[in-house]
């Protein structure tokens, strides 16, 4: 069975509507227009005013009706139509949203997810192409998802819904309409990804790659160029930055004992970065036989240019390359021991 | 002696896209007298006991204190109903006691002890009580957060609406208006109140506002003027916006008043203002005065009644102090407790390693 | 043939708080009416060549045409003098035009090739020339920005002001209320022109917006309404604006007006609105066809020189075209110059490593 | 000689403002006022109007109109009462001041200097006590500083605004009033403190302390803790956050080959997550004895109370034990060495 990452949204923002009526969608053109992706396709004809509402061009006054809201006991899924925009509503994901529980010493939890596509998508430039994994995840009180596939977006979207926390869902624009295989439990009604778990989405006992969002779909990419030279990559998909799932991370690596991170944003305090200083910080770290490398976007502003815009982001030869570099000498020796 | 009297409020409403206002002529009990005026003596009270405790050291941080201002939250909450809410930004002690915690529970919370309402962990500006969505530092963002709790309302059907207080300088933001402008179009039942108290921090209302008539800001949005400094006239304004909000959408009410001290207690409030515009309205506008002096008038409360008003309320409030500055601190563990209603995390981390392990003590009441 | 004509504007202009308008009666030379012309047909020309290299796939991303529009820019073009400056939102192929970019500039930024007038790094909503501050993405960010540009020029008084262009959608964002605010404070020379062209992608402004009278919602700044399908009614708001503005400060300015394709391209942009509505503001209001007409009638213009202009203007943008699809992208070390104006960082980052040197080609403007 | 924080900032901006007319002031009280930390204190007196303004409470549009301020040539120096509401205006600071010139392929450089206090304060709790140093520094285009005493504040706030491109400078109310020795030159009108330098503020052998801001304070008293157990602590001043003088901190591990990040920002994608990536990926690591360590804010938001609010921040105990842990069995040998 297929299903695309648009389905996958969709058909998850439609269960949790149907099963809770606390839950409300609100965002730019998410109604009328059927969402400015067709994410919402067909839910304001379904539900109506009431649980779907389109909102004017003004993120920070309805990313604050939304958290208000939630406060007061709804559901709200807030959509900025991209996560671009959120700068601008940012202070009430942060300072209403994700500290209210911890100020409030336990009384008023605020149950909320915003949503909408993240980082880079095509032709689009420096000011809607950022990526806001690791902003986000800086931030105690958030729970910051990142899903890849079909599995991860209606799974994980699911669960949000359901948590009684704030939720940063970081989708990306360039997969909805790529279908994905799915098992046939992902349409079932209460089909639940967990927050905090990341997936191995292919096994291997070479290389570890960690990547989050498109970059895993780079990773497993790179995968197969690399089983060419008969190199065994195992590609996690973090699916959650926050809380960050080591146990997964370490697991792997103490089997493959060298890893590489990969991202789109940019390296600066980015996701690998944290990924590195865990593994410094644990045991694991002894068991590396190489330093934790990572792959990033370049270190500059998205330009518009189509082939600028390709080198922008790690390409599955720069992962390639990375991987090279981090097994060194042992390249010979892995491809000879997996003859 | 009278049990109940009519009374005319002291300074009209003024309107905007309003062709009706807010009754002039209201009634008051006995009962409401002596509630009134021990709740406007109560913050009071509250306020002089907080400002000494930072004086001393024993509050740290902000210390906004509400006293001049009294009429408003007291006249306001006269008019609200079990359904009603209310949210707004850090000059909220008086609201936090008037939405039903006491005043140990709001002087603790100041003195960042376990007793305090938020257990010492919101402190000054982060108070919350049921129907009362604090006590928020960032100017203006509770408006449209107010707009929300309304949205609530309005869908769950259950009749209340939302009040959302901010000050005269909290008006210029952008998202006030974002707000005003959804209410609006989505019909929420919410009341945007401006607590006009003339100036924003150091700056007054003429230097920071294109325009100072507040209660017409909302461009669409019908608005009343209201004399802040008059209970009733604020309790008689808000019963009015009350029935408005929840049959045809938001309003804007403007309460003109007066903050007596400076903006927060290390700002001496005198750079700005002269003392003696200060002393004038003390002297002229004070709102607990002017309501004592009217009762004592009206003949529903004696001058023996408000002794003996005075007496419990100091009492309280000693108590209340002594309480804040005994009372312990919680211990080093809630550090990390309930940092999510749900944790997730594996551990936590502590400043030097993941080694901590979160705890859970509440869920919060949207769990 | 006359060389000049005297002409009432169509529409009326609205006031908001002003007690006198534009002058309604204008005048027209020839020199006028041929370069209005040619600049409102180049703008639709260049449109339709974007579209049609956006559904070819070259060009990439969004493009937002400014169909239906071109009365605004020119009318206010033809009103600004040398100091004076423009910022606008992602509609802007035709702004960058007329602010002295090429059309070969133009629809080469947009295919993303280095011969573009941001080199092919700024793309389709970021282009920039002197004067014109861009092309901005972020819906109302522009309208601060525009602002601070005024303030720049009182400042060093040069006797400039900006133009802040924004569309309905916009209107309701919150920070155009706090410029319009400090602006009014401060007196900056700014106008603030709202492009009404009715949606804001899928939305109506009625959905929109509390109050559609744009004109009116800077509060106590001053506003006009004009006919923005009216080349020589946007002129004269414009001037009187102009004049306005140096004079007392900020004014907002209502453009109304139609965009017929839909928000970018990707919007057949026929699901909110119907065909039957396009179709009747083409025909009845077109801003190039009315005053085409206007001028053959006025004989300020014959058939033939008409025709002349057409033609010159088509060659000109399917040279442009062949440009735009024939010139070469930038070199891959563009994505790593120009980044700082004083690049400090030793090596920039590359997918996998620190080992990039920064290059400065340019310093800008305000090195 | 002695000087204040805030008589080095002050001073600072009085220089900039004498020197170059294009230069002005504005925020929250800056002017009347005096500024709500007296930092500009005396200006508006001095400048006037014209170069020093008051702003309503607007800090989206303030800064907004800043930035375009800057694009048309001027050099503001826009204040922030404090880094917690630069959250209302962050989409001014990333996308239109740290991606135009980018974007504009090198033709609008904005010059401006957002500033103001950041991080935790005293008794201010959550929503007034967030460090924004690993944000802004994630972000090409901006240059991020982060000075700890009178030398940094007033060196690094003139170099700030002399650069040409968008700086974000972030200052710690805490130390405002602490007056530190300072260099006679430090005074000079041409005083400068370069940008990207890191400056080692204590020499040692045995390990690296690498902080920022008031967290120098803290790596001092550890490294005097340290001293008495025979244990030479180099302790390292980054700065500027952005560039990163990884120079300096790789020249400092490979003479102790030991390494403590401390920060008092929160730990997930901070500043010392990236520093621990940097040295993995260069040849120092293989200088390193041990894996580096974070010493970081707890990963909470803050809270009021005054125990909790000092636990929540790495305390000179807890740099201590850090460097005993990174040191390990090393600690008795060090000390032996050092006697
Ligand atoms: C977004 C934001 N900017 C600045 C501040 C600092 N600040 C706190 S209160 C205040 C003045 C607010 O004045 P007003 O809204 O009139 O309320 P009042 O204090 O008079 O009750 C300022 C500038 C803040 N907390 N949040
Ligand atoms: C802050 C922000 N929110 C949302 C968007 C997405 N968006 C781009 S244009 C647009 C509609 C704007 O409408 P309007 O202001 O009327 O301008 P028009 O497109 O009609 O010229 C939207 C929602 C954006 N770019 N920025
Ligand atoms: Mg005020
Ligand atoms: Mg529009």
């Amino acid at each position: 069975k297929q299903m695309t990452v648009r389905d996958a949204l969709n058909s998850a923002l439609d269960d949790e509507l149907a099963r809770d009526d606390r839950v409300f969608i609100l965002g730019e053109e998410v109604a009328q227009y059927d969402g400015a992706y067709k994410v919402s396709r067909g839910l304001w004809k379904k539900y109506g005013d009431k649980r779907v509402i389109d909102t004017p061009i003004t993120e920070m006054g309805f990313a604050g009706i939304a958290v208000g809201a939630a406060m007061a006991g709804l559901r709200p899924v807030c959509e900025f139509m991209t996560w671009n925009f959120s700068m601008q509503a940012i202070d009430h994901i942060i300072n209403s949203a994700a500290k209210t529980f911890y100020m409030s010493a336990g009384a008023v939890n605020v149950p909320i997810v915003f949503r909408g596509p993240n980082g880079a998508a095509s032709g689009v430039a420096a000011q809607h192409s950022q990526c806001f994994a690791a902003w986000y995840a800086h931030c105690p009180g958030l729970k910051v998802l990142s899903p890849y596939d079909a599995e991860d977006a209606r799974g994980l979207l699911k669960s949000a819904i359901r948590d009684p926390d704030p939720v940063v869902f970081l989708e990306n624009e360039l997969v909805y309409g790529t279908a994905f295989p799915v098992a046939d439990n992902v349409a079932d009604k209460d089909f639940l990804v967990p927050i905090g778990k990341a997936k191995v989405m292919r096994p291997g006992k070479d290389i570890t790659l960690v990547a989050h969002s498109k970059a895993v779909e780079t990773s497993l990419l790179a995968a197969a160029e690399l089983a060419k030279k008969g190199i065994e990559a195992e590609v996690i998909n973090l699916r959650s930055i926050r809380p960050l799932d080591t146990a997964t991370i370490f697991a792997s690596v103490r089997k493959t004992h060298h890893l590489v991170t990969v991202e789109n944003g940019w390296p600066q305090h980015g996701v690998g970065a944290e990924i590195c200083a865990r593994i410094m910080e644990d045991q694991t770290f002894f068991e590396l036989d190489a330093p934790v490398w990572r792959c990033a976007g370049v270190d500059v502003p998205m330009p518009y240019a189509k082939t600028l815009e390709a080198h922008a982001l790690p390409r599955v030869q720069d992962l390639v390359e990375a991987t090279l570099k981090v097994l060194g000498g042992k390249v010979g020796k892995a491809a000879a021991a997996n003859k | 002696y009278a049990t109940e009297a009519t009374v005319q409020v002291n300074r009209p409403f003024k309107l905007h896209r309003l062709d009706e206002g807010p009754a002039t002529e209201v009634k008051l009990t006995k009962d409401q007298a002596l509630k009134y005026y021990t709740q406007m003596q109560t913050i009071r009270r509250l306020e002089t006991a907080a400002g000494n405790l930072y004086k001393e050291k024993i509050i740290r941080g902000f210390c906004h204190l509400y006293s001049g201002q009294e009429a408003c939250a007291v006249g306001m909450k006269a008019a609200m109903r079990d359904v009603d809410n209310i949210i707004s930004a850090y000059r909220v002690h008086g609201w936090t006691y008037l939405m039903g915690v006491s005043p140990s529970g709001v002087l603790a919370e100041l003195t960042g002890v376990q007793g305090g309402c938020a257990r010492g962990k919101g402190g000054s500006m982060h108070m919350y009580a049921p129907n009362f969505y604090g006590g928020n530092g960032i100017v203006g963002a509770q408006v449209p957060l107010g707009a929300g709790v309304g949205l609530a309302c309005k869908y769950k059907g259950n009749g209340g609406m939302c009040l959302a207080l901010y000050g005269d300088g909290a008006a210029n933001q952008g998202q006030v208006f974002e707000a005003y402008n959804m209410a609006y179009l989505w019909k929420l039942p919410v009341i945007f109140v401006c607590e006009n108290n003339n100036y924003g921090m150091g700056t007054s209302s003429e230097r920071a506002s294109c325009n100072t008539d507040y209660y017409t800001r909302g461009d669409a949005l019908p608005g009343i003027w209201v004399d802040g400094m008059d209970v009733l006239a604020v309790r008689s304004a808000t019963e009015f916006a009350i029935n408005y909000v929840n049959t045809h959408g938001p309003l804007v009410m403007e309460t003109n008043t007066y903050r007596y001290s400076g903006h927060s207690m290390s700002d001496p409030g005198t750079s700005y203002r002269t003392r003696e515009e200060i002393q004038e309205v003390r002297q002229k506008r004070d709102p607990i005065t002017s309501f004592k002096e009217l009762c004592i008038e009206l003949g529903l409360i004696t001058t023996d009644e408000v002794k003996a008003i005075d007496l419990k309320v100091r009492k309280e409030v000693d108590e209340a102090t002594a309480f804040a500055k005994s009372d312990a601190e919680l211990g080093v563990s809630h550090l990390w407790t309930d940092v999510y209603s749900n944790n997730l995390e594996p551990k936590l981390r502590g400043t030097i390693a993941y080694d901590i392990d979160h705890i859970q003590e509440r869920k919060g009441v949207n769990h």
